[in-house]
């Protein structure tokens, strides 16, 4: 990695960027540490063996079903009559979302590091059906972790997941709760593997999940140069923690001329209404309270970006100017998937639809039409057409 | 470094010092401070003042339910902060520690904090989710050397002889000896393990041990004080008994009580 | 095409087979027999088109996700100790099935012959949200008929189906009613495309299905050649109509050395427990009443493979010896579909689950580890997760 | 070729010939040969008597429902045989043709099926899904011509001329002109499009043409009849005067007034 790289990735600390501005860390009980660093270890270890990363390579395209497919949404472009818009169908991988790619990369770590037993927390439960896919896959017993809230609202996800064999934990509230209580399930379990649904929490996390969702960035790369003989100029997703983002944005890191642009739900974007704060295991920009005691943040409709912070990547990058973040609202979301439903022919899922209510309503329309917009579009509808239908099910009659 | 935790730590008397956990300004400002009055007037050696965060990730569900409570009532760090001074008002020897998370004290800011807290006469500082390894900790350690303060550690049974041996170097006060893997007030401690942790810190360094988390009884204190730990620390339990009777009028002597059938035990 | 292959088709009237024991045929009214020879002109020019066969290419593979994996079920495998079993991940492809290969073939077929409206049936509501999807994306407007205890349990496509923008016309009963509206809806409006879901109803669709869906066996065969070194030893799928299952094998009909069994429901095996009749367009097996008066057949919980009759190529293929046609009970289904889950976390549609059934029954163990099945894995479960649920929702706790 | 058939035609009264659609054994055996017997008594020529089919693919709701009714009440299409033998014993001059898909012929088999419908007394055949592209309609077309009977086949508004010219050389007794596309009892006929359909026709061939779908009134009747074609097809309005009607007990006498309003108008 070459120096002043945005690639180079944290310190050895955990560390993005240097000083006061330094994002992310490990802020978290001493019990975790020894799990932590063992973990980095056995992080940097893996990723030096070429047979693990084949592994992982073999189950990323028999299993997930990978590379996802690099699309031309030529209705959609043709509807806003600006730049040519591209969507990453992330939604085709198996279980629907980007974050299997994750859960299968951890789980092959965990295993390789002797750990029998998983953990995790999810928000849209897309985390936790992936992760208990992929557990079952490798016979590994799973707890996931979610909030009453979701729990509720995408319930196929927790089922799916019960039926591949893992167990639920309910608290109650949504995303940030169930990470602070998986954190303490870990915690009571340290010789379990946490799996991390995104490039959140302490350190080696955010580095561990960016490294393996780089790979969709990657396939952007090749897919656009064969397809459209140059790499995107705008790159466009959804950021909760910001897994899916990073993982399409990575690649392009020293690429200036890639404009990227991150978005946050409306209710909890840290990142245009934050200020750093040290919560969750990691300094970041967060919505909270000005003495520290308290997070905050509203209710979006997208169970998987309701989450008043976002992993340290992201404030780095936006303090180095390097990625724009900008938020959607709950109305621009539903808006963007009628239209994207009824021109592409595709029910995405509602997280995505705040990237794409950004491109919509703010980016394509005055662009040429040989700029090209990639749409990170990371998971399917299924788990939120209940939702769906009670906001605007009646403007499909 | 605390010259008040260390002539504590001097004294024989009590053989096994009482710490105790109190939420501050739970369950509110004014029944906060005379439970606690009571504590050290039952023979309690170091009051932990916890100060609520929301995500705070290594609390139980009675903690965290003490937390949640002082968070809705509106009482902010700055309020337990003056309630310390009015501990310490009222008591010259007790020892004081701030207890907490990072959350509240890297927006205090540091500097000022370690400043506010040293005037109100705390003692010490413990930051759960704040190791070495977080640039906020080293911020806040030099500032507590600085001050005369102390920063207390803690160690865990997944804490291994090289971490141990780095992180004992950096405490000063007494090492928190975190004796179960989990949250607060849930596991109870195995006797046999507490003995041989304990052993190995010793074997590495003669600051003060207490043992904490678990510790739910007069019997299981004992049991640890055996253990050779200079300190035991009961958080959850005492915690639970303001919980479960938030309605007795009589709550800060009753409470006095509980505290008493601990530390008579440990004399 | 040699002669003396069973991959020669149908003739021009659109019998597989010779004489008295010949299938398929052309048993529609008037009205729409000119469509249909309109449709089989259009078809066979279309085949001699490389542009067109490229477009289909391009959208398998960018809209759709084409190819699926080959995927080794290792935990399968080992569990049942005998032959390797092999996955084709058809439940991968947009949408969720295998159905919306045919869906787009058939609208980029009926686009090319200048039709502008569509008109589907549907059973599990599969092909009607995959050809809502397709719909969608080239811009045509989509009726679709489907019975009302098939709209009461996979309700998710329904709905998917309407924010796509397509039209429900609910009948009493289930997909073989749905098929005889269907037919009614088009003979009303002859000029429309209809887009039939399988490889039944009348020539030509039999050979326009199975053309379309031929590309999952041209799959597996470089797949499998590619993975293992050789082809597979057995292919094994569910059949309701029968395309996944034809699609699946017609590469290999000529290969005697493949051993090829499809399995329908127990409730309604054509194959199994019919006799030859004319019904709903064409000659093939079926059940009905001795007089020929009334189609006959029970409700099995696969929604998509609750279906009284099959297509004729199948009835052919079984006449010729080539193919082995078996069955499976509700509870296999739901065993099989239990088993999957958890030893390879993938939530399945309950159709393939027949065919799963036949090989974790009755095929795999007492066969050498080298010998491979492959299972048609044709659709993912969400849709029939309720129904699951309901059946063994108990048996996860 | 029906001679029958042949001399129903070639006679000019009635100037339109009525032919009229029943769903054998509805509502039952016995109600179904009173209204045909009042049928025949109030001037329809040729009766078209339907055999039901549980997938018949071009019948509306009307007919369908009847056609449900008759498989629900177990009567089978030999008992509609027998039910023409009862109406060629009652009457010796109408026509009557045997209608309804291929399913229930291909099992009866064909060739039993036409020497039995010869048997009772009919004239011919019309089956609704068997073009002459389908292999049974070769076998059932060459069956009835060796016995004498007719085989009736349709055109529709999407036959074009090349197909028309294959299907009326085929055609024997009458075309059935389906006047509209769609199913039984549902759309209605514009009186235009018939006329040059008819005229198409006739530009054609010499064989009688009869009309049918969607003709729900004598107004209707009417309108069709000047079209040019010999005869006009009532179907789903007689079958559904019937559903309406079911419990009036002089339900044959009334749904015979009713024809009559029909071929009082075509004479
Ligand atoms: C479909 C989908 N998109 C996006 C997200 C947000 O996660 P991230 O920002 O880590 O990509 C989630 C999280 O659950 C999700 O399920
Ligand atoms: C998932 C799935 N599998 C199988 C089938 C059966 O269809 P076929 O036999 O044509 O493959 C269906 C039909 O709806 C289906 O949805």
């Amino acid at each position: 990695m070459k120096k002043n790289s945005l690639k180079t990735g944290p310190d050895d600390l955990g560390y993005y960027g240097e000083g006061e501005k330094a994002m992310g860390g490990m802020a978290v009980g001493e019990t975790l540490m020894p799990a932590l660093h063992e973990l980095n270890d056995g992080f940097e270890d893996a990723i030096k063996d070429k047979d693990f990363l084949d592994e992982f390579a073999y189950y990323c395209k028999h299993y997930i079903g990978r590379p996802s497919p690099l699309y031309f949404a030529e209705n959609l472009t043709k509807k806003l009559g600006g730049a040519k818009i591209l969507f990453k169908q992330e939604h085709l991988n198996h279980t629907g979302s980007h974050k299997i790619t994750n859960s299968l990369f951890q789980i092959l770590l965990a295993k390789r590091m002797g750990k029998s037993h998983l953990i995790c927390e999810s928000g849209a439960g897309q985390h936790y059906s992936a992760t208990a896919a992929v557990a079952a896959k490798f016979n590994m017993p799973l707890v996931g972790v979610m909030g009453d809230i979701d729990v509720a609202r995408v319930n196929q996800n927790i089922i799916k997941a019960k039926h591949y064999g893992a167990k639920l934990k309910t608290v109650p509230g949504t995303l940030k709760e169930a990470i602070t209580d998986a954190i303490k399930t870990w915690t009571t379990n340290p010789e379990y593997a946490y799996i991390c649904g995104s490039v959140v929490s302490s350190s080696p996390f955010p580095k561990i999940v960016a490294f393996a969702q780089s790979i969709i960035g990657r396939e952007i790369r090749e897919q656009s140069m064969s397809q459209e003989g140059k790499i995107p100029d705008m790159i466009c997703g959804c950021v909760g923690g910001g897994s899916n983002f990073a993982g399409a944005i990575y690649e392009f890191l020293d690429e200036p001329s890639v404009t990227k642009i991150g978005v946050e739900a409306h209710e909890t974007a840290a990142l245009t209404n934050g200020t750093p704060g040290i919560m969750q295991g990691m300094k970041t920009y967060m919505l909270q309270t000005d003495d520290g005691a308290k997070s905050l943040g509203g209710m979006s409709l997208g169970a998987g970006i309701t989450y008043f912070s976002v992993g340290p990547l992201h404030s780095y990058l936006k303090d180095q100017g390097a990625v724009k973040y900008s938020s959607a609202t709950d109305k621009e979301m539903l808006e963007a998937y009628k239209i994207i439903a009824q021109t592409e022919g595709i029910c995405s899922a509602l997280e995505p639809m705040a990237a794409a209510a950004e491109i919509i309503f703010r980016q394509a329309k005055d662009k040429p039409k040989d700029y090209i917009i990639c749409l990170s579009l990371c998971g399917r509808g299924e788990k939120d057409l209940d939702t769906i239908q009670e906001h605007i099910g009646k403007d499909f009659e | 470094m605390s010259e008040r935790l260390k002539k504590i730590f001097e004294s024989s008397n009590p053989k096994t010092k009482l710490v105790s956990y109190f939420v501050g300004c739970y369950p509110d400002y004014k029944t906060c401070l005379e439970l606690i009055k009571e504590a050290i007037d039952n023979g309690v050696s170091i009051i932990e003042c916890g100060y609520p965060t929301s995500e705070a990730s290594a609390e139980g569900p009675v903690i965290k339910k003490a937390h949640d409570k002082v968070l809705e009532n509106g009482d902010t760090i700055k309020d337990i902060i003056k309630l310390v001074s009015e501990i310490r008002n009222y008591n010259n020897d007790v020892g004081i520690v701030m207890m907490g998370y990072i959350a509240n004290l890297y927006k205090y800011p540091i500097t000022k904090f370690v400043s506010d807290i040293n005037k109100a006469g705390a003692d010490a500082c413990l930051v759960v989710d704040a190791p070495h390894e977080l640039k906020e900790e080293n911020i806040l350690r030099e500032e507590l050397n600085k001050t005369g303060l102390s920063l207390i550690k803690l160690v865990a049974p997944t804490t291994d002889d090289n971490r141990l041996q780095d992180i004992v170097k950096l405490s000063s006060g007494f090492l928190y000896q975190v004796n179960v893997s989990g949250v607060t007030g849930v596991k109870s401690a195995n006797q046999t393990d507490v003995e041989s942790f304990v052993k190995r810190i010793q074997n590495l360094t003669k600051i003060p041990i207490c043992s904490g988390f678990g510790i739910k009884s007069p019997e299981d204190a004992i049991k640890i004080a055996k253990t050779g730990c200079q300190g035991v620390i009961v958080g959850s339990a005492f915690v639970k008994y303001i919980q479960d009777n938030l309605t007795d009028k009589d709550l800060p002597l009753n409470l006095g009580k509980y505290i008493k059938s601990f530390t008579k035990e440990l004399n």
